[in-house]
């Protein structure tokens, strides 16, 4: 169970129904849900409520969690990659609140639900669990279209030109395609989507993957889906293939590894150390966590 | 080591909670009273419940008190708790002629029918410190509410009056008002879908945040736009609620509701049928709130202006530029989680930047 | 089958000026036929409407009466007053050729691409347009050295004889020439008659006005007279 | 043989129109404005063919509806009645019977345009290369060593120095910037461009060579075109046929140096003669 003395408002909690929200406001969230999961990488509009934590913070996340969870869910909450990062600590306490009967995990392998900001759990995820991304920004077209109701019109039209007209300048400009994360992606050979801010590393694990992928966007109200077994393919020129992050150590020509585990197959955080060397670690605290076990388990 | 205390979030926000209630607390005396709130610091309280899109002036107070006096989070609590509750039932339209008038006033007719009704306002008081205020008790309270009630002006002042406007309307220089039996758009049940009907323009801005409203209201008066507004009639009162009985579904009066209700006319415009005739702008918000009601209304008009030319020359003229960015409650939420860890995609910006640093340094690198 | 090439019949040519509610005096009715290789000259004083009929079986007027039967290379009768605008145009691409004093050139090409146009026009290639239109330049005597200038900084003697030189490069069967030897020195309006005498030759029918009666006589094969109408016949 | 674009009876009114627009419009009447509705009658009943190959004149001053009729036909504009077929490879398409996609796709890879105003026709924020990548981007080609290898062809062709095709167009001078547009029209080898004023406003002798470039690449590629201008010039220089408009109404067609030399309507004779 969740430790439920870590919220302000706490003691409050008896005074809101399972899942915060309204059973009508849940029954909206799995209508469009449904939709978004029928019409692969489509924006579906939906109200939107207010949740008690702010706009940008994982709202959009937050109500399509709340709209699947039922009674015997179990629930993780990765920001960054980790479990116990402020903001996912925040949301974990505010699902055990909420949610009574809800377990809550950090095993990637335990929940049947992971909200997520800005990574892909490592772990190949399966066709029991769905992966619920926080959205900041849903529509990829926003790079090269300010104005909504045009960007709906090309979308339609699967007008995506300028999108790839973006990765021409950028070509010019870099010789590189400089977009790290939010990587444009398409969708079953259609629509476009803002992946959320992932990074590229994460973006090839939309491509036929075994569960399905959930995209909140609480303050701009949409959702969308990749659905398991769906193509996403990062968009690029065909004589530019994608590529990821490599964490190649420039002067060894090798890749970095993690401090902690050593794992060499892992998204590294990186940052300096107290003597200001440059370290890196594990971005899924989870798997580097799994790891360390496993090694200590082996000795 | 900086980066492991982020890890354990949970007993660092628990802190953080703690840190914020004792600031609320620590050496402050009495704990305030909710009605402390609501009757001392009226123009503060109902602004919350105007940009929280709620009226419970009750919960406003715990709001404000809650929120250490933040406006926009006070505002911010009583829309999350909209967000629990079921929609029981729906008023029906309320007729503004209908309200209890507190104040009104107009500056475009010296004489209105029913007069001109200063009311409570500061426009007219200077802003200068009355430094008794500092030193005030209990028994001061008494006096003022006293001498208020007994030196009231005599004589039987109607309480509702007739809208200035149909002055106007009955002569022809504003187009009469258009039956329209069309439900208005419901901003907490459907989303923008741009382009929007006006109910959803003014039910947006009728809950924005003041500040944002005014901000743009306020480039459309210096030049960014040509309103041109004359205020028609503003008024404050009290709007009786009236929902349909649940068994007989005959209205019933179920309380009223502070409002601000601000009517511009604009500069005239050709019509299909001939005669020019003036333009109107609506605003109305909960509570007493002159400046967000008279800047909806200019804004209000300033939409329409650019629908009927299709043609946007201002930003305050782009219904998606001013709906989309006058709510508080989204653009404090937004600007608050830039705050947030963003290392991953910070992490991916590095890749990036490297590999295109790489690309330059590289002196084989011929620039095609 | 008509062995005529041309068969002009009661071509006459007059204008109304609307803003001035005024008509404009027109030629007389004209009629001849013409074979292959023959030239018409069309003769009158001046004022008479000699270059308005020959700018009418151009079509660059509308002619007011008659018709204009035109055999072309297929054997096929077109009236030019009447024809469409499409088949006008592409039998002035193929076929017909007019020749005025004026040349209208893009400033940008060098006087051998002037020359050699109408051929690359229709689909010659490059290298024996360029050979062609040699030969023209070479036979008009515009010296060589300006074959890579272009015409546009040209004397007005020269930008003629380009102009001529473009025409015949062209060639086609119906020639009409407007005054091509006006104000041209004696040597090069020598090569110029040679020029016609070669095309008449070779088979190519041509209308011509030339102010120089010498040449007339020199040229024609027929003279025709052009008359202005009355001016009372014209009002009717 | 089969005109590349067939116009029949191409009509456009703005505003609620009544069943007197018609009639109660046009050079007789001295206005394109329906007395009676107040609707602007852009263009009434407009035919005319445009053949293989064909560089056809609109000729008439401004409000005339030469520039809405080329926009019906770019899709810029709906007509408000009339009908057009675009003959693209054998393909007869009924351009006003198209669903939207359709219509695009076909302004995409099978229409140019060249605007008076180059901000219409040219993205100002990306740089002249990615303005010529746009278009080949809508036509499906992906390849990028491709699509910059045709692009600093296009540029050079028409005469944008290739040293300059990664600068924004927004930096250009008006005559530099038409040239952009007018790669950019090309790019796709489209059979059929249409020209809005193209050298309206640009200095005399930029014209001129925005001209000679035009017919260049007109007789090299054999496109059809269609050239909406005011300017007798431009007419003169590059069109073979021209067509007169007034309030919306042709009122005369025919060959172009007839049109100039011999004009047949009122208002072409003083146009012609005004502008000599």
């Amino acid at each position: 169970m969740f430790p439920t003395d870590t919220m302000a408002q706490g003691h409050e909690g008896a005074e809101y129904g399972f899942a915060f929200l309204d059973e009508d406001a849940k029954r909206e969230l799995r209508r469009s849900i449904f939709k978004a999961v029928c019409i692969p990488g489509h924006q579906v509009p939906y109200a939107s409520r207010e949740m008690p934590i702010a706009r940008g913070f994982g709202t959009g996340g937050m109500q399509v969690t709340l709209a699947l969870l039922g009674p015997r869910d179990c629930v993780k909450v990765i920001d960054q990659g980790a479990d116990d990062s402020v903001n996912a600590a925040n949301i974990r306490a505010f699902f055990s609140l909420t949610c009574p009967g809800v377990s809550g995990t950090t095993l990637t392998e335990a929940a049947s639900v992971i909200q997520t900001r800005h990574r892909i759990p490592e772990l190949p995820l399966r066709n029991d669990q769905i992966l619920v991304f926080q959205v900041p920004y849903p529509d990829p077209l926003v790079l090269v279209e300010p104005n909504a109701a045009t960007r709906r019109r090309m979308h339609g039209r699967a007008d995506y030109a300028r999108l790839w007209v973006k990765l021409y300048e950028d070509m010019v400009a870099f010789d590189e395609i400089t977009i790290s994360h939010r990587y444009p992606t398409r969708i079953n050979g259609h629509y476009i989507i803002d992946p959320s801010p992932i990074p590229r590393y994460d973006v090839p694990k939309l491509h036929q993957a075994d569960c399905l992928y959930l995209f909140g966007a609480g303050r701009e109200k949409r959702i969308y889906a990749v659905p398991p077994h769906t193509d996403a393919i990062p968009i690029t020129f065909a004589d530019v293939p994608f590529t990821v992050e490599e964490f190649i150590d420039r002067k060894t020509g090798k890749r970095h590894c993690c401090r902690r585990c050593g794992a060499t197959d892992s998204f590294l955080d990186e940052f300096p150390d107290e003597d200001g060397n440059r370290v890196f670690q594990c971005s899924d605290a989870a798997y580097c966590d799994s790891r360390l076990m496993q090694q200590e388990a082996a000795e | 080591m900086a980066y492991v205390a982020i890890r354990g979030g949970e007993e660092a926000i628990a802190g953080s909670a703690r840190i914020m209630d004792a600031l609320r607390t620590m050496g402050a005396g009495d704990p305030i009273e909710l009605d402390q709130i609501e009757r001392q610091m009226p123009l503060l309280h109902t602004k919350v419940m105007s940009e929280g899109g709620l009226y419970h002036p009750r919960l406003a107070a715990l709001a404000l008190k809650q929120s250490l006096g933040d406006s926009l989070e006070a505002a911010f609590f009583l829309r999350a708790y909209r967000s629990t509750k079921p929609r029981l039932g729906e008023t029906a339209p309320h007729d503004t002629r209908g309200m209890r008038v507190t104040r009104r006033v107009s500056a475009a007719f010296k004489d209105i029918p029913g007069g001109q009704m200063l009311g409570a306002t500061p426009d007219y008081l200077h802003r200068l410190f009355r430094f008794e205020l500092m030193d005030e008790g209990a028994e001061t309270f008494d006096e003022i509410t006293r001498d208020w009630f007994g030196n009231r002006p005599e004589g039987t002042r109607p309480t509702t009056f007739p809208k200035v406007l149909d002055t106007l309307r009955d002569e022809g220089l504003l187009p009469p008002l258009a039956e329209d039996d069309t439900p208005p758009f419901d901003i907490t049940r459907t989303p923008l879908i741009f382009p929007v009907p006006r109910s959803a323009q003014l039910a947006t801005m009728a809950r924005g945040e003041t500040g944002g409203l005014l901000a743009l209201a306020y480039s459309n008066m210096r030049g960014y736009g040509d309103v041109h507004p004359t205020v028609g009639e503003l008024r404050v009162g009290y709007l009786p609620v009236t929902v349909p009985h649940p068994v007989t579904g005959k209205p019933v009066e179920i309380g009223e509701v502070q409002v601000t209700e601000c009517e511009i006319v604009a500069m005239f415009e050709k019509t299909d049928e001939g005669a020019p005739v003036f333009t109107l702008g609506y605003g109305a918000c909960f509570g007493h709130n002159e400046v967000k009601a008279i800047a909806m209304a200019v804004l209000d008009r300033a939409i329409s202006v650019a629908a009927q030319n299709g043609r946007i020359n201002n930003p305050s003229e782009d219904p998606e530029f001013v709906l989309l960015h006058v709510d508080g409650i989204e653009s404090m939420g937004f600007c608050t989680h830039y705050k947030m860890p963003h290392y991953v995609t910070f992490q991916a910006d590095m890749d990036r930047l490297r590999a295109a640093r790489g690309k330059a340094e590289e002196p084989s690198h011929v620039s095609n | 089958m008509s062995d005529f090439i041309l068969s002009v019949k009661g071509l006459g040519k007059g204008f109304y000026l609307h803003d001035r509610a005024k008509h404009i005096p027109a030629a007389v009715g004209i009629s001849f036929d013409l074979r292959a290789g023959e030239l018409a000259a069309l003769v009158g004083p001046s004022g008479a409407g000699k270059s308005s009929l020959l700018k009418a079986i151009y079509r660059s007027y509308v002619p007011s009466e008659g018709v204009v039967n035109y055999t072309t290379a297929a054997g096929d009768v077109v009236d030019l007053a009447h024809a469409p605008e499409t088949q006008i145009t592409a039998l002035r691409r193929s076929e017909i050729g007019f020749v005025t004093q004026f040349l209208h050139c893009l400033p940008r090409l060098t006087t051998l691409d002037v020359v050699a146009r109408p051929l690359l026009q229709q689909g010659v290639a490059r290298a024996e347009a360029h050979e062609v239109a040699a030969e023209m330049l070479d036979a008009l005597a515009i010296p060589k050295q300006l074959w890579d200038a272009t015409p546009a900084t040209f004397s007005g003697g020269e930008r003629q004889r380009v102009n001529i030189a473009r025409s015949f490069a062209q060639g086609g069967r119906l020639m009409l020439l407007d005054e091509p030897t006006a104000s041209l020195d004696p040597l090069s309006r020598e090569k110029v008659c040679a020029m016609i005498e070669r095309a008449k030759a070779q088979g190519t029918a041509m209308v011509a006005i030339f102010h120089d009666m010498e040449i007339v006589e020199r040229l024609a094969d027929q003279k025709i007279t052009v008359t202005r109408k009355a001016f009372a016949e014209a009002a009717e | 043989m089969t005109p590349i674009l067939n116009v029949e009876h191409l009509t456009r009114i703005h505003g609620k129109g009544c069943d007197r627009c018609l009639t109660s419009t046009g050079p007789e009447h001295d206005t394109n404005i329906c007395p009676h509705c107040g609707s602007v009658v852009a263009v009434a009943d407009a035919s005319f063919q445009l053949h293989r190959g064909e560089v056809l004149g609109i000729m008439g001053e401004s409000g005339s509806g030469k520039s809405s009729l080329v926009k019906m036909l770019y899709f810029d504009d709906q007509p408000t009645s009339g009908r057009a077929t675009y003959d693209l490879d054998g393909q007869s398409h009924d351009l006003f019977s198209l669903n939207e996609a359709q219509q695009r796709r076909l302004r995409d890879t099978a229409m140019g345009m060249v605007y008076q105003n180059p901000s219409l026709g040219l993205n100002f924020d990306i740089s002249a290369g990615g303005n010529i990548a746009e278009r080949l981007l809508m036509s499906d080609e992906l390849r990028y060593g491709v699509i910059r290898e045709k692009a600093r062809a296009l540029l050079a062709r028409t005469e944008v120095p290739p040293a300059r095709m990664d600068e924004l167009p927004r930096n250009f001078s008006g005559g530099m910037q038409q040239r952009v547009q007018i790669a950019r029209a090309l790019s796709t080898g489209a059979p059929l461009l249409f020209l809005d004023e193209v050298t309206t406003g640009l200095d005399l002798s930029v014209q001129a060579r925005i001209l000679d470039l035009i017919m260049e690449l007109q007789e090299e590629s054999g496109v059809s075109m269609l050239v909406v201008t005011h300017d007798l010039g431009v007419v003169r220089h590059l069109t073979t046929r021209t067509i007169v408009m007034k309030y919306g109404r042709i009122i005369e067609s025919g060959l172009t140096d007839q049109i100039l030399e011999d004009p047949q309507a009122a208002y072409t004779q003083q146009l012609v003669s005004s502008a000599l």
